[in-house]
């Protein structure tokens, strides 16, 4: 079992994880978490599928820079509004 | 022996996961969002990706962990509704069956890699010999501005939300001497990682998230955005990387007829210049985005 | 000389790595949360600096060594004050 | 070959503060585990770049270095028992 493979399933197993996370739960943090764990589970796949021993791919690796930057700032809007909403979704 | 490593860390960073999004304890959850962090640092390093590990290192350990935190401690326990069994069933089932038609397209689509021989015949022209600062400050330099832009949209939002400044604890007089090293360690390594970013590893992000981290130490040691002032001052900086860039922006395409195209052979004086003021606007937006607004701004709820 | 040194820093690198475990084996298993809090921060400290220590008896070039004690240095002093301010908190 | 393995070994160091994690009981002996993984995850990081000699490593274990003591730190600062 090469690196790509196991990344590749532990991506795809973080995106279902988030993803489930995401349609049973009205907690807004809960949500938010499975937001950030949905990102890192495609970054995963991104960088799995562009691994490539002899070449580096800096393509994908700057999408992910990118994405973590603003990833971070719409996690910091989505808890102030939840915040401002008092914590719960399904009210 | 790197198979069994590679395993233990897919298998660390699921199991966090599933803790962070299960655990009825918040405390408990945001704690397993931090370690899964880590082992998704070490995932990036394993997957040759130093770059986005630096960055993941400096955010996922410090600020989101530090927003939830923040947020929890507001929200207070988790409220669950209680969804009927047959819901969790049936998202059980759908985030199974994405998951395998994920794993499926990816195991079989078979896609030339396009990206990095056309990146390796043009990284001499763009100034720098970082691949990856490559790409995002000259190849696709567009895109870069417009996440600036994005994140200064998440900081008016924030900012017409108002909500409540944070009130840390005072300090003891042990978290002194503490910030008195790591903080201007945490400034000089930013700078490091900022200077090295044309050659290596490392860029304007990495040094903005670093920065970011002692900035927060300092808030949330309650030095650092007490006064109106201060949130002033952040909230300027970071409007100022964007007016700063939208600038260069402006000049390269007097210079040389193309919106950020530089002008050739001072490539990398204009991505130097670019990525100093990006770190520090970058930094300064992140750590208002912790903050909230200024004083002046807030109304009273 | 070489193959001494390398050998030194291995040996350092595992009592290090035995260290971490040991600490890791206190977290898990002692009784109260200030005893986990002892394991935790000595335990932890030295084995990272026994592990930065054979780290740089392995390093091809002496240059590298710097940023392993800086490593080392803010480990312990955040290790040492966050130690310090849990235990406070725990306390209250 | 051998530095894999040590390599290998701090990372089930790591991995072995998430039962601290899922058991608790108090906010603080989580906090605590946080703390454990993430000297574990230096300790990763600085034996992997002596494995493979990328000096890059040992700039992402600073950085983890550095920020390390964050989430403590916010613990400590704003966690209030009951608000």
């Amino acid at each position: 079992m090469t690196a790509e493979t196991i990344y590749l399933l532990s991506g795809a197993g973080l995106v279902g994880l988030a993803f489930w996370r995401l349609g049973t739960s009205g907690d807004v943090i809960r949500r938010v978490l499975a937001l950030n764990v949905l990102a890192v589970g495609i970054a995963m796949l991104l960088l799995a599928a562009a691994q490539d021993p002899a070449t580096v791919d800096p393509v994908p690796q700057a999408f992910l820079l990118t994405g973590i930057v603003v990833l971070v700032a719409v996690t910091a809007a989505l808890l102030a509004l939840g915040e401002r909403i008092g914590g719960d979704c399904d009210e | 022996m790197s198979t069994a490593f590679d395993i233990l860390v897919a298998l660390g960073g699921l199991a966090c996961a599933g803790i962070a999004l299960v655990a009825g304890n918040r405390i408990g959850s945001v704690a397993a969002f931090v370690i899964m962090g880590f082992f998704v640092a070490l995932a990036w390093v394993r997957l040759g990706a130093p770059d986005v590990a630096l960055a993941e290192a400096a955010i996922g350990a410090g600020l989101t962990g530090a927003l939830l935190l923040r947020s929890a401690n507001r929200l207070g326990p988790v409220r669950e509704a209680g969804v009927p069994i047959a819901v969790h069933g049936i998202a059980a089932c759908l985030s199974l069956a994405l998951a395998g038609g994920i794993v499926w397209a990816f195991a079989t689509g078979t896609a030339e890699a396009v990206y990095p021989s056309l990146v390796a015949a043009r990284v001499g022209e763009s100034g720098v010999s970082n691949p990856v600062t490559a790409v995002l400050l000259n190849f696709r330099a567009w895109d870069t501005l417009l996440e600036v832009a994005v994140l200064v949209v998440a900081l008016l939002l924030v900012s017409g939300l108002a909500p409540v400044r944070i009130a840390p604890a005072p300090p003891s007089e042990l978290v002194l001497p503490f910030l008195r090293i790591v903080v201007p360690v945490a400034v000089l390594l930013a700078g490091h990682l900022l200077w090295k970013g044309a050659t290596a590893p490392g860029g304007a992000f990495q040094a903005a998230a670093l920065l970011t981290g002692g900035g927060l130490a300092l808030a949330l040691c309650g030095l650092l955005g007490a006064g109106r002032r201060t949130g002033h001052v952040l909230v300027l900086a970071g409007l100022g990387g964007l007016a700063l860039f939208l600038a260069a922006a402006l000049g390269a395409a007097i210079l040389t007829g193309g919106l950020l195209d530089y002008p050739a052979g001072s490539a990398k004086v204009w991505i130097i210049a670019i990525e100093s003021a990006l770190t520090l606007s970058i930094a300064a937006m992140l750590v208002s985005l912790f903050l909230g607004p200024s004083e002046g701004v807030r109304d009273d709820r | 000389m070489t193959l001494a040194l390398d050998l030194a820093g291995i040996a350092l690198a595992a009592a290090g790595v035995a260290f971490l475990l040991l600490a890791a084996l206190g977290v898990w298993r002692l009784p109260d949360t200030l005893c986990r809090l002892h394991a935790l921060t000595k335990a932890d400290t030295a084995g990272l600096a026994l592990v930065a220590a054979g780290t740089t008896c392995l390093l091809p070039s002496a240059g590298g060594a710097l940023s392993l004690v800086l490593c080392v240095v803010l480990v312990a002093i955040s290790g040492a004050t966050i130690g310090h301010l849990i235990g406070r908190a725990h306390q209250e | 070959m051998i530095l894999d393995l040590l390599a290998t070994a701090a990372l089930v160091a790591t991995l072995a503060a998430l039962p601290r994690l899922v058991v608790g009981p108090t906010a603080a002996d989580r906090i605590l585990a946080a703390q454990l993984s993430g000297t574990g995850t230096v300790a990763t990081l600085l034996l992997l770049g002596a494995a493979s000699g990328a000096p890059a490593l040992f700039d992402v274990a600073l950085v983890f270095a550095a920020l390390s003591a964050i989430a403590g730190l916010a613990f400590v600062a704003l966690w209030r028992r009951d608000p």
